[in-house]
């Protein structure tokens, strides 16, 4: 009873940060919404017993990439964007299309016997750092060595990207 | 010793390393670079079949065959590919005969090519032909083997037009090439023919299952015959032979290549590698026999005519290729690869020989700075060149004598053997056997014809007159040929007979004198009649050649090749030219543009509708594709309900 | 009683929200935003499951994505600093010249 | 459950109350260390020997005028401050401040938790504590706050990568990612000799991390006025005050856990109660040290502080990872 009264109330906030994050005017206000949703979010992943992840998933999503945006929001001044758009029909498909995405998805899973089954017991060292390491450099070890190369390509890219072509030379 | 031959794949890839180094080396590399690491490739290779040649020779005759698997190649049920390779005598004598001339050629090319802008690519070329000539000849499966031969192919292609930049070259290359594809279309037809029989490429599983006679005599017989396409072609044997007169094209070197070592003898070798097939298909046996002694004697026939130095060799290599032919296809494959071996020394010897003559022409033609358009492989403007070029004349001189079989020479003996193992068969045989002797008295006469005219007399040109020796790079080799040609023959001579125990043990060489009186014989009456005409005595000034007023229109038909190219065209390239002038003039514009064209308008025309969707805006291809994941969820719900 | 399903309809509908948001906004960095809230209902969706079905792949995929979230958003942001250089305007709107 | 709940509301109240009157009194050392290392007297007015003189600023600052300026994103500018602190005292909720001791008949550590992720938790908090200044610096809608707060933000992710690979040496050598095994680990040597170059460049940059001289570039008065704080005043001034001195104590007892052996110190097995002892003279220690350097260095110029960070520390950081890992598998 518990457990379900505190999923309740952390799934509240992470809807309600989702919703205000999409919602709200300012992108800075967005940023900061969508960082207490990854938080809250986090939470969950400790719930689940998943704490490397979730640890990971503060430092990397609240604690580089989410400043990353603010940074970036900042430098630009693109608080508040203005000018036209020509898609004025297109807010209202859009909800709708949501809608549907949401609702059919909500009825699967509903209808699916499987996923109302509770927790089986869970072997203890699930997601513990050493088990989740080691899984990483044995069996995962080229997904993972994949992955520093792509960071390393997108560091480059980066560099290439934001290099002002204007001081370019000097 | 059992772990060398794991190594003998080494044999194939030392040239294999050296076209790849020089492959990858950059343009600046100094051409003698590029000469040495090409040669030492070839030597190595050399090397290495002598060690696998030695650790066979020191096993006992009944244990002389080891199979080498190297790789998978591929598995597509029920075809096993494997690379492997089969080392027997008969594959070592000829991987010895492949490597020792090649690696002769690639040194006296150092020499021949300098100065050459492309010469990179020459060494490239002839590295790769010879990796693909010993992957032809190690190779223990039909599939291998067949790789060898297309790159063997290949490789004479890119050769023969090696000079692409005049269009004759690159025309006689293709020549080349689409010449060999004819017999290589029956050769695949051969090929898949025989998988199907026997469900294996390999040799080892077919020899047993001919041998038990698993299988019959009629499949067998067509399978011979495809192969036999494919051997006309490669070996140059009636029909398919006109590629190789125009293969003189390429640089001197590679022609002695291809007539010595890589290229024709892999026909040959082919009969003698499947032979036990052929021993199952009689009638086959025969056809290969006369078609052999026919082109034998019929190649004889034009070399007299010829006054391209190289085309006579040209000529000369066939007629020496249907003798070999024609052993093979009579089952004495210990006669054909024994003067598939000789024939390789005195005829890259004589090759040589030509290219030493006609490198010095082009030297002394070019020094003066004559203008006038110049051909320095035309006999008729050479003679006298004895006193001018003795170390080419005397080593020439060795190869013409062993070509046309004067004892104790190398040709003498292994010509002398197939005509003795033609002899005691009988029927159809017999007809070779007349016809190979009237070959052979041909052979002696056209090379007494073409010594006379290089060498004898006085200058008939300008260069002529002022042609020196050529450098020792050049000339140690034909040394080394000469030396070969003598004393080749020796090694299978009556009484030591060595080639014969090491290839067919059970048929030890015989020995015929009244044989050898009349091969003899008749040889010294070719070169007697050639003399008769052609010393300078009889030869007088200002007559092209003194043996057309005696034949009159039939010498004029021996000069044109008795119409063959000509007779082929009309049968063949001229109404296959007007089938593809129709494809290109009527189905190309009409059917095959038109629908092309049609459907390209037709996009054009859906494009310019249906690019309005692409909007520019990124969010409303993100709607559509909202919309699209919306559609696909309800329709797997629905699929799923 | 939490079960997977109360996991799986949340995280369906943070990523409808996310969704909707993606095609509702026009400032290209909440846009942006609105990928990473799709990225991290998705990870949900897969913690949980790793959790019900008691294997850690669940987890070690939410790891990857991070990681090429990370990636991706740095790059992402460079080429809108790099656009706003030149077009002044993060309006996704008015980046629209690969118009057809 | 419950017991448990109650036993770590106990612990955190006690904590929190342990770093409000620490705060208060590091001021006040502070004030007078740096008195007389400049052969002043320092602050002496408020009761003996100046030891109210805490209060008295506490009253000062409580009574001052709470501006909010005009054209500032009002929540966000009361929030920052709040968004500041919490990260400073939530590291705390690893370190361990003693060995396992009965206390009352009742079995306890003296951590508030033991989580088998600890050091990912400190690097987590220490990656999310850039928000508060970030957002205070943007929230007040002043050209020098901004600033001020953007160099903060650029200047503490520059040096989170050193200082995070400084601490995958140590865990690295220890082999664990629990922070109470880190300190363990050290029974036989603290990691301050084993990592010397980590412990140097944690040091580094937890001195750039928390803003302490020669790294308070951030409120450089010459060239930007106070940076961040240029808005605030009050109670929200004082927030962020705390917010400096608690960081600087959590740094404290974050370099005593994982370069001093943290706790441990001889007869500590026998009298578990010292461990507590030994820690606060270490963390003590450490805060005379930053004292000392802030009152001797000057403050380095921007651009060599960008320098530093990252042509000198991270390769240095990196290098150190890299020759331990080799070093560890090699032992291993």
């Amino acid at each position: 009873m518990g457990e379900l009264i505190v999923f309740y109330l952390l799934a509240g906030i992470a809807i309600a940060t989702a919703l205000a994050m999409v919602i709200t005017r300012n992108a800075v206000h967005s940023a900061l919404f969508l960082v207490l949703n990854l938080v809250v979010v986090a939470v969950f992943y400790l719930l689940l017993g998943a704490p490397f992840v979730a640890m990971v998933q503060i430092a990397v999503y609240a604690g580089a990439v989410m400043v990353l945006f603010l940074f970036v929001i900042m430098m630009l001044g693109a608080e508040r964007v203005g000018g036209a758009t020509g898609l004025r029909w297109q807010a209202p498909l859009a909800g709708a299309m949501g809608a549907a995405l949401i609702g059919g998805a909500l009825f699967a899973f509903l209808q699916t016997p499987a996923g109302l089954a509770p927790a089986g017991s869970l072997p203890a060292p699930l997601g513990d750092p050493a088990t989740i390491g080691e899984r990483l450099l044995t069996t995962y070890v080229l997904p993972f060595e994949i992955t520093s190369i792509l960071l390393l390509i997108a560091m480059v890219g980066v560099v290439v990207l934001a290099r002002d072509s204007r001081s370019e030379g000097k | 010793m059992g772990a060398l031959f794991e190594w003998s794949w080494l044999i194939i890839a030392f040239p294999l390393l050296g076209f790849l180094i020089n492959l990858i080396s950059t343009g600046q590399t100094r051409e003698r670079t590029v000469g040495v690491v090409a040669s030492m490739a070839a030597a190595a290779s050399f090397g290495m079949s002598v060690l696998v040649f030695a650790a066979l020779l020191a096993r006992p005759p009944e244990a002389r065959l080891v199979e080498v698997s190297l790789y998978r190649w591929a598995i597509v049920p029920p075809l096993t590919a494997e690379v492997g390779l089969r080392i027997d005598p008969l594959s070592t004598a000829m991987a010895l005969i492949v490597t020792l001339v090649g690696t002769l050629i690639h040194v006296y090319s150092i020499g021949y090519m300098a100065g050459d802008p492309h010469i990179r690519r020459f060494f490239m070329f002839l590295n790769l032909f010879l990796a693909s000539m010993l992957l032809l000849v190690l190779a223990d499966n039909f599939l291998v083997l067949f790789v060898g031969w297309e790159l063997v192919g290949l490789c004479s292609y890119l050769l023969i037009g090696f000079w692409f930049e005049v269009p004759y070259n690159a025309w006689a290359g293709r020549k080349a090439f689409i010449v060999n594809r004819i017999g290589d279309f029956g050769f695949t037809l051969g090929l898949l023919l025989l998988f199907w029989t026997f469900g294996t490429f390999r040799y080892g599983p077919i020899f047993e299952a001919v041998e038990h006679r698993a299988v019959e005599a009629g499949v067998v017989t067509l399978i011979t015959l495809l192969l036999f396409a494919g051997v006309t072609g490669k070996s140059a044997q009636i029909p398919l032979y006109v590629w190789l007169p125009d293969a003189m094209a390429g640089p001197t070197p590679v022609s002695a290549l291809i007539h010595a070592a890589t290229m024709v003898t892999a026909g040959v070798y082919l009969i003698a590698r499947a032979h036990p097939l052929f021993a199952m298909a009689p009638f086959v046996q025969g056809v290969v026999t006369l078609i052999g002694a026919v082109t034998a004697l019929w190649a004889a026939l034009i070399a007299v005519g010829q006054f391209d130095i190289k085309r006579v060799l040209a000529f000369s290599t066939i007629s020496q290729l249907g003798y070999m032919v024609a052993a093979a296809g009579a089952g004495a494959v210990g006669a054909a690869i024994f003067h598939l071996g000789t024939h390789a020394f005195f005829k890259a010897l004589l090759f040589l020989g030509a290219g030493s003559v006609i490198h010095a022409l082009e030297h002394a033609h070019r020094h003066p700075g004559d203008p006038s358009p110049f051909d320095p492989n035309d006999m008729r403007r050479m003679g006298g060149l004895a006193q001018r070029m003795p170390l080419t004349f005397w080593t020439y001189g060795i190869g013409a004598a062993a070509l046309a079989g004067l004892p104790p020479l190398a040709g003498f003996w292994s010509k002398d053997e197939i005509l003795i193992s033609l002899r005691g068969i009988g029927g159809w045989a017999t007809l070779a056997y007349g016809l190979l002797l009237g070959a052979a008295f041909l052979t002696a006469f056209y090379m007494t014809r073409q010594v006379g005219m290089v060498f004898a007399g006085s200058p008939r040109s300008h260069a002529a007159a002022h042609a020196h020796e050529s450098p020792a790079v050049m000339t140690v080799p034909l040394g080394i040929f000469a030396f070969f040609s003598v004393v080749a023959g020796w090694i299978n001579a009556p009484g030591l007979g060595a080639l014969s125990a090491w290839l067919e043990p059970e048929h030890p060489p015989v020995f015929h004198p009244e044989q050898a009186l009349l091969a003899t014989l008749i040889a010294l009456a070719g070169i007697g009649a050639a003399w008769a005409i052609y010393r300078p005595q009889a030869w007088p000034e200002g007559v092209e050649d003194p043996l057309r007023p005696v034949l009159r229109g039939f010498f004029t038909a021996l000069t044109r090749k008795l119409y063959v190219d000509e007779l082929y065209d009309f049968l063949f390239v001229r109404p296959f030219e007007k089938v593809a002038r129709g494809v290109a003039e009527v189905v190309e514009p009409y059917g095959i543009d038109g629908a092309v064209n049609g459907l390209a308008r037709l996009v054009q025309s859906a494009a310019g509708r249906v690019r309005r969707w692409s909007s520019g805006y990124v969010r409303q291809y993100g709607l559509s594709v909202l919309i699209g994941a919306v559609l696909l969820m309800f329709y797997i719900l629905w699929m799923l309900r | 009683m939490v079960t997977l399903t109360h996991y799986l309809a949340l995280s369906a509908i943070l990523f409808g929200i996310g969704a909707v948001g993606f095609l509702v906004r026009r400032n290209a960095l909440i846009v942006f935003m609105c990928v990473e809230l799709m990225l991290n209902a998705a990870g949900l969706a897969f913690v949980a499951a790793s959790r019900y079905r008691g294997l850690l792949e669940g987890q070690l995929t939410v790891f990857f994505v991070l990681t090429v979230a990370a990636a991706e958003v740095a790059v992402g942001l460079a080429l809108m600093v790099a656009i706003f250089r030149t077009k002044k305007t993060t309006n996704v709107d008015e980046l629209s010249s690969l118009r057809g | 459950m419950v017991p448990f709940l109650v036993e770590a509301i106990i612990k955190s109240a006690i904590l929190v109350l342990l770093l409000l009157t620490g705060f208060a009194y590091l001021t006040l050392a502070e004030r007078k260390l740096v008195a007389d290392f400049q052969a002043r007297i320092g602050p002496n007015r408020a009761g003996p020997y100046g030891l109210l003189q805490p209060l008295a600023d506490a009253v000062k600052l409580f009574f001052k005028e709470d501006f909010i300026p005009e054209y500032a994103d009002r929540a966000l500018f009361v929030l920052a401050p709040l968004i500041t602190l919490i990260p400073a005292i939530l590291i705390f909720a690893v370190i361990p401040f003693g060995p396992e001791l009965t206390l009352f008949g009742y079995r306890t550590r003296l951590q508030l938790t033991d989580v088998n992720v600890g050091v990912l938790y400190i690097v987590a908090i220490t990656s999310i504590s850039v928000y508060g200044i970030t957002l205070a610096g943007w929230a007040s809608n002043n050209k020098y706050a901004l600033l001020g707060g953007i160099r903060a933000s650029a200047q503490m992710i520059s040096y989170e990568l050193a200082m995070g690979l400084a601490i995958v040496s140590v865990v690295l050598t220890t082999g664990t990612l629990q922070v109470s095994g880190i300190v363990e680990a050290q029974r036989n040597g603290w990691l301050l000799f084993l990592q010397p170059l980590a412990a140097i460049i944690f040091f580094i940059t937890g001195l750039a991390e928390i803003k302490r001289a020669p790294f308070d570039l951030v409120e450089a008065e010459q060239e930007l006025t106070a940076g961040y704080l240029t808005e605030y005043s009050s109670m929200k001034f004082a927030l962020f005050f705390m917010a400096e001195y608690v960081k600087m104590i959590g740094f404290s007892a974050l370099m005593t856990t994982f370069f001093l052996g943290g706790y441990l110190g001889p007869f500590v097995d026998h009298y578990p109660a010292l461990g507590v002892v030994y820690f606060t003279l270490k963390v003590a220690l450490l805060i005379f040290l930053m004292i000392w350097i802030r009152a001797t260095l000057p403050r380095i110029r921007y651009d060599q502080l960008m320098a530093l960070g990252w042509k000198v520390l991270l390769p240095l950081s990196l290098a150190n990872v890299m020759g331990t890992a080799v070093v560890v598998a090699l032992t291993a």
